[in-house]
């Protein structure tokens, strides 16, 4: 059955769900207990699951990253939450050169079924230091996971993919996301990573957007559509795996690829997927590949200059006139 | 308790128009927050107003201080300039950061000022590198890094007091004791009540003194720079207080109790030094009332100021990143 | 005057020349005094400067950094060096938050005059916490410059360029490169930063290599020349900021471009520099792009399968003669 | 200096037969470095073995370590086979990471070891993981971290202690101080001698031990173990000891004198150790001559096993990065 939920309250029920079928899932962050997390997205899980399973930490996330992983390696399947990306920071050796590497350093004999929660994006007015989307820094880190949903159903059916799955996983959760409603399944409902979705279907153009962005791709593919120009937005959901066939089997179609982001441009995820692109689609395309993306400059505090610096809805539909107005 | 009468009746006062300064900076700060003229996120330093001002008191202008994510006291205690802070809550050009860095940002180098923060622990290493400027050039500067009960959890506080153990460097490492870093109370942080018994561990001492008590942090942190400008090495401060509002602006609080919240606020840094003031030091309530008047009118100005300043084109946001940017190249 | 040196006595002689010409530059890190680096880059600096300016420092990354930050704020020249880049992860913060973003945060006030040194890449049989090339992830951090030189000219150039200027620099060292000599100029030598350098002029291709693999670049342009092929071998030198003129003038000029660098391929320098391409000068392109890089897996340590992993000189002829047979 | 006569001879006699097993294989692996059979980075572990010999033996196999660049000492005294660490060193599909990791990142899951390390400090954490899931689990087992002197002054380890000693983990700190990080002498890494000082700070016990005296170092693991499965939580236990090669085979060693390495080698873990046997317990020095050569026997069977294992395919690079790779997808 589906009915509406919060993005929020789809990784809450998420981790209800996981947590109740299984006694070594738990989770644990800063403020995620008696706070409920700082965005609200655990509420309810300490009353319902106590304060073993749902542990409030003290501010040391390099110590929590590196405990996730320690009880990982010994068959627990912990979930660590990370409050915004910004501070994944101070836990990048744990996340680096433990985490994604512990399994191939033992020539693949341990396993470690780690979920990293981590809240990015700009939520408005916060600045350098808590806007952030790093999520391209992991996609160079083999041996990590990166998940990165758009949507309440998705965020579900991809996190408890990751739980289940034995693998570490970074899950990328948009801060503006978090009270967006839409439909979700009920009950179990997996998500296999490496598989994107078509958010709508088109003709002229491919936008892949990522994350957060989704939304502001589809608001674009509306007015452009008012323009009769048709675009397909495909959300590739997981960074890694990457549905690279869907990708080029959209821009073998259209001729035409946008990316978008919130990472800034300069060697975020659309960097990757523009050079995949380059490298296995270019005689499809017809016009340049373009990213919609942060400005190379850190998030700034005031609301005008952060609009500017972020990527809108404008700023694609421009992106994606540009290549519709290219003639080689 | 310190006694009052050995300082002079003028640098008391003086202690008294800054702490009412920050209290009504908070104030207004949360009250324009709701009325719109300010954005993000606000830290209020509400009930910690003596730690700010007593801290600064005992550093001189040359002396700079890193600060947090609650750092409006500090800044202000530091010299900084309630329009200028307000504008830049307000994101204005005017703002200390040209509306760039707002709350979390403040930032005045010619005060010392190296910066509020938001990374919990992430300025304490600039103190000791600060520190460590200041030693190598022979300067009789020191460096004070504000921080939290919280902050002395992460890895960089203890790496950072190590280094300035080590090297024997001019900083003090002033920790705000409020008993709370968000939501979790700090004996679910740490093992231990006394935070400053990890001084210990980098061969420096550690003391603890009533955070809500003006003068008594005047006094230590006096001590502690002496000994820091004597190139005696680092002093750990550990200030015991409250905060009285929210972690943020908005917080709920669902996470400590009326009683508490009433146990601190009978302890008010500020109402209970202005009654030692008219008690021990004879100050007529109406001169105090005096002060307070000229700081809500120096608020006034302050907000007047930054609702009137203009705000930065957006295409500002491509300025400042780089002291030299190739002409744009860098982007 | 011209004469060969080592790559690393090309640093060495840089430092020593700036800590001579101002005395606000300092060195510090992990066993740059007593020890002269444990590549022997900083070898006699001690004896000459003394404790006060070359500092052993405890195994502290992060103090490291962030005092070198302090240090710059208050009008010191810091020289900060990380022993190998893997080691980066635990100054993470330091460099992402405070070092990069001191400046914007505080609206262009602050000045940092920070040289934060760094050897990347695979010293053979290190394994995958000893062999990483992390140069992307800070490429995605706007307010940081990024040096990666490939001689020891270059080194000596940009290095003196880096201490002297008023931002912060990542300059990174290839570990193989410190015991290659060249020939580099006596005294006061400056590279600007954002200029390629044209190794070897070509027409058939373009190889864009950056840092350490530079070697295996031209040595397989070398190759290529045997059978015929001509090859420019173009060598970026700085990746922020990034000469994107000169390589677009070379693709233009060739139709076909591999890019080289030893960190991992997904999400790579090279991912950038591909997407720029496939943005700029897409029209000018007679075939894909391609990226020879280390692979998607953490270095292992057993030789040969890290030779197997790692970017090789036959790697990039393949690569080339891949796009020479290319046909649309 | 503790008795011998407490404990059986048998454990005695195996205490001497692992540290020798170690020193040998030290000695060996540096020697294969040199003939070509092993080719990465080597970080001896001699004049150290009575740490590791003495700390795992307070463990039961169930208990787990977590371990350093300087592991190889942890591994065999955990229970580690010669045979596939010599193997892995050779880079080997028969080495305990199938040739991946190297010395470095020796780790054997069955026996516990999760792992060496590469990263300094960067193994505590793990093993603070590994102590909560006992704890949730109601296991009464435990898990050691070993690190060194230099790994101390690392955020990891503290913000690891903190959390240890907060949630009363059964974990224990066993630091090996052997007076160097590298070529820097400890006291040039943090202004305290004795490391367990910082313990207090995390609001768990510090005690040192002779490092040498394997016995000793038994003993006081023993006791940490015990208050660990008690539900006590952690003890920070600091080992005196020396490294007597260099930091890495191949390291100058110009940082340290000559009289000081005598010093040292006067105090070698294993001679002492033989010497009170044969003293105290009355072993026939035979006894002792004929473990010794049933080690250097186990040796040579381990490098011509390392020698004689096939080398692994180069694609086999591409496995056992993930779990479920996606068919490849992944890469
Ligand atoms: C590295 C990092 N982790 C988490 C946070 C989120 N955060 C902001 S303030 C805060 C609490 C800080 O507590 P404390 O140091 O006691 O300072 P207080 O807020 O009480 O003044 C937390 C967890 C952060 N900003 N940085
Ligand atoms: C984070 C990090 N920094 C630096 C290094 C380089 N390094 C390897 S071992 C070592 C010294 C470690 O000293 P200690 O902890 O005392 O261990 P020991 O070598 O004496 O056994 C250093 C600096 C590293 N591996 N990781
Ligand atoms: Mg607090
Ligand atoms: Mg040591």
């Amino acid at each position: 059955m589906k009915r509406e939920i919060t993005f929020a309250q789809a990784i809450n029920e998420a981790m209800a769900e996981e947590m109740r079928r299984d006694p070594s899932v738990f989770l644990m962050g800063e403020d995620v207990g008696v706070f409920g997390g700082v965005f609200g997205v655990s509420e309810g899980l300490l009353a319902e699951f106590g304060e073993e399973r749902v542990r409030d930490t003290p501010i040391s996330e390099a110590a929590i990253v590196g405990a996730g992983l320690g009880a990982a390696l010994v068959g627990m399947r912990p979930i660590v939450e990370i409050m915004f990306a910004d501070f994944v920071t101070v836990a990048m050796d744990q996340v680096v050169n433990q985490v994604a590497k512990a399994r191939y350093m033992s020539g693949g004999k341990a396993r470690v079924p780690l979920t990293i929660r981590i809240a990015n994006g700009a939520p408005g007015a916060a600045a350098a230091q808590h806007s952030q989307s790093p999520e391209a820094w992991f996609m160079n880190v083999p041996g990590l996971k990166i998940a990165i949903p758009s949507t309440p159903a998705d965020a579900k059916g991809l996190l408890k993919t990751a739980i289940r799955g034995d693998d570490p996983v970074l899950f990328f959760e948009h801060k503006m996301l978090y009270s967006r409603a839409g439909s979700a399944p009920e009950g179990e409902y997996l998500i296999p990573f490496g598989r994107a979705a078509v958010r709508r279907e088109g003709e002229d153009a491919t936008i892949i957007a990522i994350g957060g962005p989704v939304n502001a791709a589809l608001s674009a593919a509306e007015q452009l559509a008012r323009q009769s120009v048709s675009v397909e937005v495909i959300d590739p959901r997981t960074l890694v795996p990457l549905d690279l066939d869907a990708l080029i089997a959209s821009v073998r179609k259209t001729g035409r690829a946008v990316i978008v982001h919130e990472a800034h441009r300069r060697a975020g995820p659309g960097a990757e997927i523009a050079a995949l692109l380059a490298e296995k689609a270019i005689d499809y395309l017809e016009a340049p590949i373009l990213r919609v993306a942060a400005a190379n400059v850190p998030i700034p505090y005031n609301p005008d200059l952060e609009r500017f610096v972020l990527p809108t809805a404008e700023d694609i539909v421009e992106a994606v006139m540009k290549l519709i107005r290219y003639e080689i | 308790m310190t006694s009052l009468k050995h300082h002079p009746l003028d640098q008391l006062l003086a202690f008294y128009r800054l702490m009412v300064t920050i209290r009504e900076f908070e104030l207004r700060a949360a009250g324009e927050r709701k009325a719109g003229l300010v954005p993000g996120f606000l830290h209020a330093c509400v009930g910690q107003e003596a730690t700010a001002v007593g801290a600064c008191a005992a550093l001189n202008a040359e002396d700079v201080i890193t600060s947090t994510h609650r750092g409006h006291g500090h800044l202000i205690a530091k010299g900084g300039d309630p329009r200028f802070m307000m504008a830049e809550l307000a994101g204005k050009t005017s703002g200390y950061c040209g509306g760039k860095g707002g709350s979390l940002h403040l930032a005045d180098f010619d005060l010392g000022v190296l910066g509020a923060n938001g990374i919990v622990a992430g300025g304490i290493p600039m103190a000791v590198g600060a520190g460590l400027a200041f030693q190598m050039r022979r300067e009789p500067r020191v460096a004070l890094a504000f921080f939290g009960d919280g902050a002395v959890n992460e890895g960089a506080f203890h790496e950072a007091a190590n280094l300035a153990g080590l090297w024997k460097l001019p900083v003090i490492f002033f920790c705000e004791n409020n008993l709370y870093g968000e939501g979790t109370p700090q004996h679910k942080q740490a093992p231990i009540r006394d935070l400053s018994l990890r001084a210990a561990g980098y061969g420096f001492p550690g003391v603890i003194v009533d955070g809500n008590d003006v003068v008594a942090v005047y006094e230590i942190t006096l001590d502690a720079v002496e000994r820091a400008r004597k190139g005696d090495g680092p002093t750990f401060i550990e200030a015991k207080t409250y905060r009285q509002r929210g972690h943020y602006e908005g917080d709920p609080m669902i996470y400590r109790t009326e009683e508490e919240m009433a146990y601190w606020r009978a302890r008010d840094p500020i109402l209970g030094f202005r009654k030692r003031l008219e008690e021990e030091m004879e100050v007529e309530p109406a001169a105090l009332d005096a002060v307070d008047a000229e700081v809500k009118a120096l608020l006034d100005e302050a907000v007047q100021f930054a609702i009137h300043s203009p705000a930065p084109r957006p295409e500002a946001a491509l300025e400042g990143v780089y002291a030299d940017d190739h002409g744009g190249r860098v982007f």
